[in-house]
């Protein structure tokens, strides 16, 4: 865990601490149970995004295609009563291809990722809505698949907790991601190619690959998010479902310590932004806070706590220096922050 | 004191002035109902995931019932009732029959459209083309009106050939109008299914110089739709009654959980019927307004 | 077209026969041959822009000939991709670095390469990452450890962390283009065991370097470039500064020093008891006086890059006190130090010195644009008009002064880093490592132009690492230690032995301020 | 004009020539003096956007600020009955102070841009909903300023175009932008700023001044140019107004050359890739495609056009490559394209 997770770790905590004082209901399990559910649905595309973050691109269309996968899946079991094990498959694979796509214009065509992925954005948000002629695609009073849905949007009591799968699933995601981001060789190819291109390029590293990797890993978990919210809301109407679920993404990912410039970031600072932002949404209902305001204490929050944070890395600084100790290390760059000097 | 007081929740599919009027008509209620604290929740965005999560939390927090405009309410029966286990619930504007719900307070869409169809007839007796404008077109509501619109004047002369969306965008909305001007000048009327529709027609048409060439049919109680319809550049409006579900509404809901349920009939559906306004009920509509949002 | 002369020596295992590389209004290579034959020491050496380094690009898999054949263990091919390259056993050190300042020092020597464990998951063995990386480290005698982070390395130290990449390889061929460009003199010596080590063992080394004393050192023939063609080779037997000069530049070159017009006049600038970030418990204090070149000698990472840039007012002072002319200053940035005439050539060219997408002539008016301005719209005439004369000045070798300065050789880059500030009238001027990578005959043209500016009156702080330009250019030196002075010498007491005494912390006799 | 910027116009001539041939009233007087109307709205604070691009920093809080200024203008004029004038300076002036504060957020307390302006993006929005509990702002039927609405919303015909004022508000922008960026001393810091901050600050730029300038002048721009959004739609509902116009805007800069990695883009660019992207707006109505095929065929185009000209541009490369003649120059990256290898 770097020093910029934990400075987030600590401002979840204290927010928490706040709101459990106010509004004890807060922790109340079911609340707790309901807050899990969103971190587990935002987290996967979340950690999705990041990874194609890490390696200096950009993926903008995050939010259309878990629109245009979430109608795809549903139409697959619902009208054309395909297997659900099948359609989570295909489904998976449309992410993949979709990743495939992206990374391909990217490296091959080189064209900027920002115009790649917008593009994806518009065209795969008027596909859903064209494939769906706009109406909203649904399950209908009564249809069942008992077994997906207890996989996908079910909880499993665990020591009194109802654990909701989807934080199973994005358990399991953060472990594979963390493996892969911060202890394989991937991963290690990933920060490279992310932080200077041409010198990975120059130590045989092959910098296209890994980049179209990091494309291909993200629509598959995007597509993997996909099934779960749309089986979450049951229901999706493609003008609107996932719109501005890039900018959560990104959101997370940057709070997380990832800079848009490539080359940093950790999963576990990915999570816990998901849990900040998921936290702060749910803290707004629970204190009764008027809905218009529920953007602005997003922002004010996450604004005060990177202030708060910056301040502090700033003091021990300066108290450093005026002890005329060493300073703290330059890769512990605190939550949010620009670059060291 | 206010933390004993029972939380009755009024949570709505996005924020519109549409809805002011119905919290005016809660603000009334809650004049009324001095054992409980009445809440008026838009959620941020018009989606389905998150007017659930609105409501997720209002559970949470304890709230005795909520009365709800579901987004989506044909696939959102299950987690209606999920809510409906937990509190009273009550639908309004757009009805979730097969759900659990206690009872729906609004009125029906399709004859909303129907009215306005009816308008649109009245005002091209030889017929005409028509384009529609609205925010999302694959809405309930929106769909519902364009069905109720082109049910009626199937058989006229009178065709509906387009509906745009604009995504609830203003400056699209007003774009649109002025490419369908553009692109059909044999267009004879424009029909606003959204409120703020109607007067970005209005301000274009009046920037083209054609107000009284072709003519508007609107929906809803927007203040430059109705001194359109009272210069008589609009044909008419139809308006529903959102102050009467958040006033009745409410009331009904305390009742209920108070244990008096007289008021909800067999099939729980409480139709507040619509009306059109036109250049001559025009005045007497927006003093009744103005009465109704000083409150 | 000329070929190298080759002393007896196993068959060459690897050839370039015709090479050639054509850039948009260059010809970067014309027709260039070379073998190479295992455990040979081959000395690369020319101009800047002589085509060193893009001769080495095409062996490195980096830059696609357009034209020749390179031709390994027999294979022949018009081209070998980075990782063909890796494959045949060739391991580069680049001129420029190339490292992840996200990754630590084991990280970046075995990018690529890392020792894995896991099987089909490839996770890294850091354990043995860590475990092979260190008796690198102490191959070339560096003090960092081995989990350091990149980003808290000095220049030198980066550049040794480039030489150990390479190293780490089971080379055939090691390249290593301008290795010690930043180095001193202590791990130059090291630098040469190691190529003597690898010659042992049979691994042959392509060396480019500006510094011609060490090609005598290693080297067991030298090659020689000019204008992208090879000029000529010369054998061990033949090999001597002077041949290779006559070689690279077509005439004899006079003697380093120039001895100055007049005595140097009242001290210009003074920092007193200054506290620099790294070693805060050290204090430096030194003056420059007006007219005066003082050399600043010292070992990797000793502290004197620290200290200019706090003059300069990249970073702030810890402690301490700075004088100009007699008067107490404070600087808190570049632009208050610029506005009092107190200029730094900064030492990391890519990351401090040039904005490398942008062309010549606007790299070089950017720290005095206001003075190539009216109304504070750019006269770009007048801009141009003066970039070609520093071009003319300086022999700049691109097309024009609208070349992107990416495009130009290493030398060339760094003539232009010195043409940005070499047109403004200084008081103060802090070159740190001015000519780290320039060739011998550009070097020259430096030195005339400082002894020259010192004459006009302008007080000359000179960082070096390379031993003989400290000594043939300054008129006294100063020499640090772990972030302390350790000792001033006169011109009487100049030797390489006192400097590196001092650099080690020993003390000289007689040792004068 | 770059090599680039002709790219753009080739795409936007390309894609008006097919639209006037399906249909000629494409090019009807009235048809193009809306859509110019279009893009001198969009145009300015695309260009303000470019600004903060330039320097390497992004600005989401676009369409937050244009909502909340604009329901602040209205409500200055309407119900505050403050003289028009002084509402426009006072508008301006919080344009400028926004910018002020985005700057030195990012610069003296070294938060990530990103972080700063998505903060904005939720207050701002916030801020606008609650001020008018989410209530649409507007004019009211009747309400009439005619100076201010001739000015900003007006049309004076110019030999028989009626040339809309806001494009001549946005050629006023986009000459002095034009002149301070590609002509100035201060244009020059803002891309060396941009290209390498370090160096910059070695040649005595002072990096921090300069970065706060592109955020001040960003936020100057946009509160200008929410005046004049507001006197077009006549009507604010501030809990959608202008949202997701941040990305409108970010599309235009890049389509018009500029990188997200800053120091690069030209202020004819920007104002070409606006062009396009309302006129891809224009098309689709006018040519009664459906409203929810819209963003598909905006990205459909915009892809198409970036791939075409990459392929041209891959095929002049290698043809210049197998004749042995110079390439094309680097400088002269084509439209869309990542980066020079
Ligand atoms: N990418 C490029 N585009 C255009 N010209 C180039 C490019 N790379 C190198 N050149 C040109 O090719 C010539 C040879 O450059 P090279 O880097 O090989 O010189 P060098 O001998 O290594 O010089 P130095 O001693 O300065 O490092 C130079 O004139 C340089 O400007
Ligand atoms: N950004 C940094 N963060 C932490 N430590 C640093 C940083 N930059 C340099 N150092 C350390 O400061 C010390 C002094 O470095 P400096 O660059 O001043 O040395 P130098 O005398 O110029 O030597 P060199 O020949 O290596 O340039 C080195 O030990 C180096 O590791
Ligand atoms: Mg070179
Ligand atoms: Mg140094």
């Amino acid at each position: 865990m770097t020093k910029k997770d934990l400075s987030l770790l600590v401002l979840i905590l204290v927010v928490g601490t706040v709101v459990a004082l106010i509004n004890p209901r807060f922790l109340f399990v079911g609340n707790l149970s309901n807050t899990a559910n969103q971190v587990g649905l935002f987290g996967i595309f979340s950690i999705a995004e990041a990874f194609v973050i890490i390696i200096g691109g950009i993926e903008l269309s995050v939010g259309s295609v878990i629109a245009l996968l979430g109608v795809l899946f549903i139409d697959l079991i619902v009208n054309h009563d395909i297997n659900w094990i099948a359609a989570v498959a295909m489904i998976v694979a449309a992410g993949l291809a979709i990743g495939l796509i992206h990374g391909t214009l990217v490296t091959r065509m080189r064209i900027q990722p920002f115009v790649v992925t917008l593009c994806g954005l518009l065209i795969y948000r008027g596909a859903a809505r064209y494939y769906t002629e706009d109406a909203t695609a649904g399950f209908g009073f009564g249809a069942s698949f008992p077994m997906l849905e207890w996989l996908t949007a079910g909880r499993t009591n665990v020591l009194g907790f109802p654990l909701p799968h989807s934080v199973v699933a994005l358990a399991v995601v953060t472990v594979i991601a963390w493996v892969a981001l911060h202890r394989s060789v991937f991963g290690r190819y990933l920060y490279a190619v992310g932080k200077n291109e041409e010198a990975a390029r120059y130590s045989g590293i092959s910098s296209n690959r890994v980049t179209i990797s990091a494309y291909i890993i993200c629509g598959g978990l995007t597509a993997f998010s996909a099934i779960l919210i749309a089986m979450y809301t049951r229901s999706i109407s493609p003008a609107v479902h996932g719109s501005f679920y890039e900018l959560y993404a990104i959101a997370a990912a940057v709070l997380g310590g990832c800079s848009l410039r490539g080359g940093e970031g950790s999963i576990i600072g990915v999570v816990l932004g998901t849990v900040l932002l998921q936290m702060l949404q749910n803290l707004v209902n629970l204190l009764g806070i008027p809905s218009s305001l529920n953007f602005a204490v997003m922002g004010t929050v996450i604004l005060a706590g990177v202030l708060g944070d910056q301040y502090l890395v700033q003091r021990r600084h300066r108290a450093s220096a005026a002890k005329g100790l060493g300073q703290t290390s330059v890769a512990a760059a605190p939550l949010g922050r620009a670059k060291a000097e | 004191d206010a933390a004993d007081k029972k939380v009755l929740a009024f949570v709505v599919n996005g924020a519109s002035d549409f809805w002011k009027i119905a919290e005016a008509g809660m603000k009334k209620a809650q004049g009324e109902l001095p054992n409980y604290e009445l809440q008026f929740k838009y959620p941020e965005q018009a989606a389905a995931a998150v007017q659930q999560r609105v409501m997720d939390d209002l559970v949470a927090a304890g709230a005795a019932g909520i009365m709800v405009s579901a987004v989506d309410p044909k696939n959102q029966t299950e987690q209606l009732n999920k809510v409906a286990s937990q509190t009273v619930l009550f639908t309004t504007d757009s009805d979730a029959p097969q759900s659990k719900r206690v009872a729906y307070i609004g009125s029906s869409n399709t004859d909303l459209g129907k009215e306005a169809g009816k308008l649109m007839v009245k005002a091209l007796p030889n017929g005409g083309k028509c384009v529609g404008f609205v925010g999302l077109p694959g809405a309930d509501n929106a769909r519902e009106r364009i069905e109720g619109v082109k049910e009626t004047i199937k058989g006229s002369k009178v065709e509906l050939v387009d509906v745009r969306g604009d995504e609830i965008d203003q400056t699209r909305a007003k774009r649109n109008v002025e490419d369908i001007l553009a692109a059909m000048p044999d267009v004879s009327c424009l029909v606003g299914f959204y409120s703020y529709n109607t007067p970005r027609i209005y301000e274009v048409l009046k920037e083209a110089g054609k107000l009284n060439k072709i003519k508007i049919i609107g929906f809803d109680e927007d203040p430059i739709t109705l001194g359109g319809v009272k210069e008589g550049t609009i044909v008419g409006t139809v308006v529903q009654q959102p102050f009467e579900w958040g006033y009745q509404g409410m009331k009904l809901m305390a009742n209920y959980i108070g244990g008096n349920k007289s008021g909800i009939p067999a099939n729980g559906i409480i139709i507040v019927p619509g009306k059109v306004i036109e250049k001559a009920n025009v005045d007497d509509f927006m003093s009744s307004m103005k009465q109704m949002l000083k409150k | 077209m000329l070929r190298a002369a080759r002393p007896a020596m196993p068959e060459p295992f690897l050839e370039l026969v015709d090479i050639s590389k054509i850039y948009p209004g260059v010809v970067a290579l014309d027709h260039v041959g070379l073998e190479v034959s295992a455990g040979e020491v081959i000395a690369l050496v020319g101009e800047n822009g002589a085509g060193k380094s893009t001769l080495m690009r095409v062996l490195g898999g980096i830059v696609e000939p357009s034209g020749g054949v390179i031709r390994v263990d027999g294979i022949e091919r018009s081209s070998l991709a980075v990782a063909d390259a890796i494959k045949a056993g060739i391991a580069f050190v680049h001129q420029e670095l190339n490292l992840f300042d996200n990754l630590d020092v084991a990280g970046n020597v075995f990018i690529g390469r890392e020792p894995v464990h896991g099987g089909p998951l490839r996770l890294i063995d850091r354990k043995r990452l860590y475990a092979d990386v260190a008796p690198l480290l102490e191959r070339l005698g560096c003090d960092f450890a081995p989990d350091a982070p990149l980003a808290e390395l000095s220049l030198a130290q980066r550049q040794l962390v480039e030489i150990m990449k390479a190293l780490s390889l089971d080379a055939r061929l090691v390249i290593m283009d301008e290795p010690t460009s930043s180095l001193t003199l202590t791990e130059t010596d090291r630098l040469m065991r190691v190529v003597a080590g690898l010659k042992a063992h049979g691994v042959s080394v392509i060396f480019i370097t500006h510094r011609l004393n060490e090609v005598i050192q290693c080297a067991d023939r030298a090659v020689v470039l000019r204008d992208g063609r090879m000029v000529g080779a010369l054998t061990r037997a033949e090999l001597s500064p002077a041949a290779m000069i006559r070689l690279m530049i077509g005439r004899d070159l006079k003697s380093l020093y120039i001895p100055p017009a007049a005595p140097p006049g009242d001290s210009a600038i003074e920092i007193i008891n200054a506290v620099t970030d790294t070693y805060p418990d050290r204090t430096v204090s030194l003056s420059v006086r007006r007219g005066e070149i003082l050399g600043l000698a010292g070992l990797v990472g000793s502290g004197r890059t620290e200290l200019a840039r706090a003059v300069f007012g990249i970073d702030r002072l810890r402690g301490g006190t700075m004088r100009l002319d007699g008067e107490p200053i404070r600087i808190a940035s570049p632009r208050a130090a610029i506005d009092r005439g107190i200029y730094l050539v900064p030492e990391d060219r890519k990351i401090s010195g040039l904005l490398l997408d942008v062309s010549i002539a606007e790299n070089i008016s950017l720290p005095d644009l206001a003075s190539y301005s009216r109304f504070w719209l750019v006269d770009t005439a007048r801009e141009n008009k003066n970039a070609s004369r520093q071009r003319e000045r300086l022999n700049i070798r691109a097309p024009d002064v609208a070349t992107a300065v990416r495009s130009l050789s290493g030398g060339n880059q760094q003539k232009v880093v010195l043409a940005k500030w070499l047109s403004m009238r200084p008081k103060v001027l802090i070159f740190d490592e001015p000519t780290r990578g320039v060739d011998v005959g550009a070097k020259q043209e430096i030195y005339d132009m400082l002894r020259r500016l010192a004459d006009a009156g302008v007080a000359i702080l000179m960082i070096s690492s390379d031993m003989e330009e400290v000594i043939g250019v300054s008129d006294r030196i100063a020499v640090m230690h772990e972030g302390a002075i350790s000792g001033f010498l006169d011109r009487s007491q100049f030797s390489e032995h006192n400097v590196l005494q001092l650099a080690v912390g020993h003390s000289v006799e007689a040792e004068g301020i």
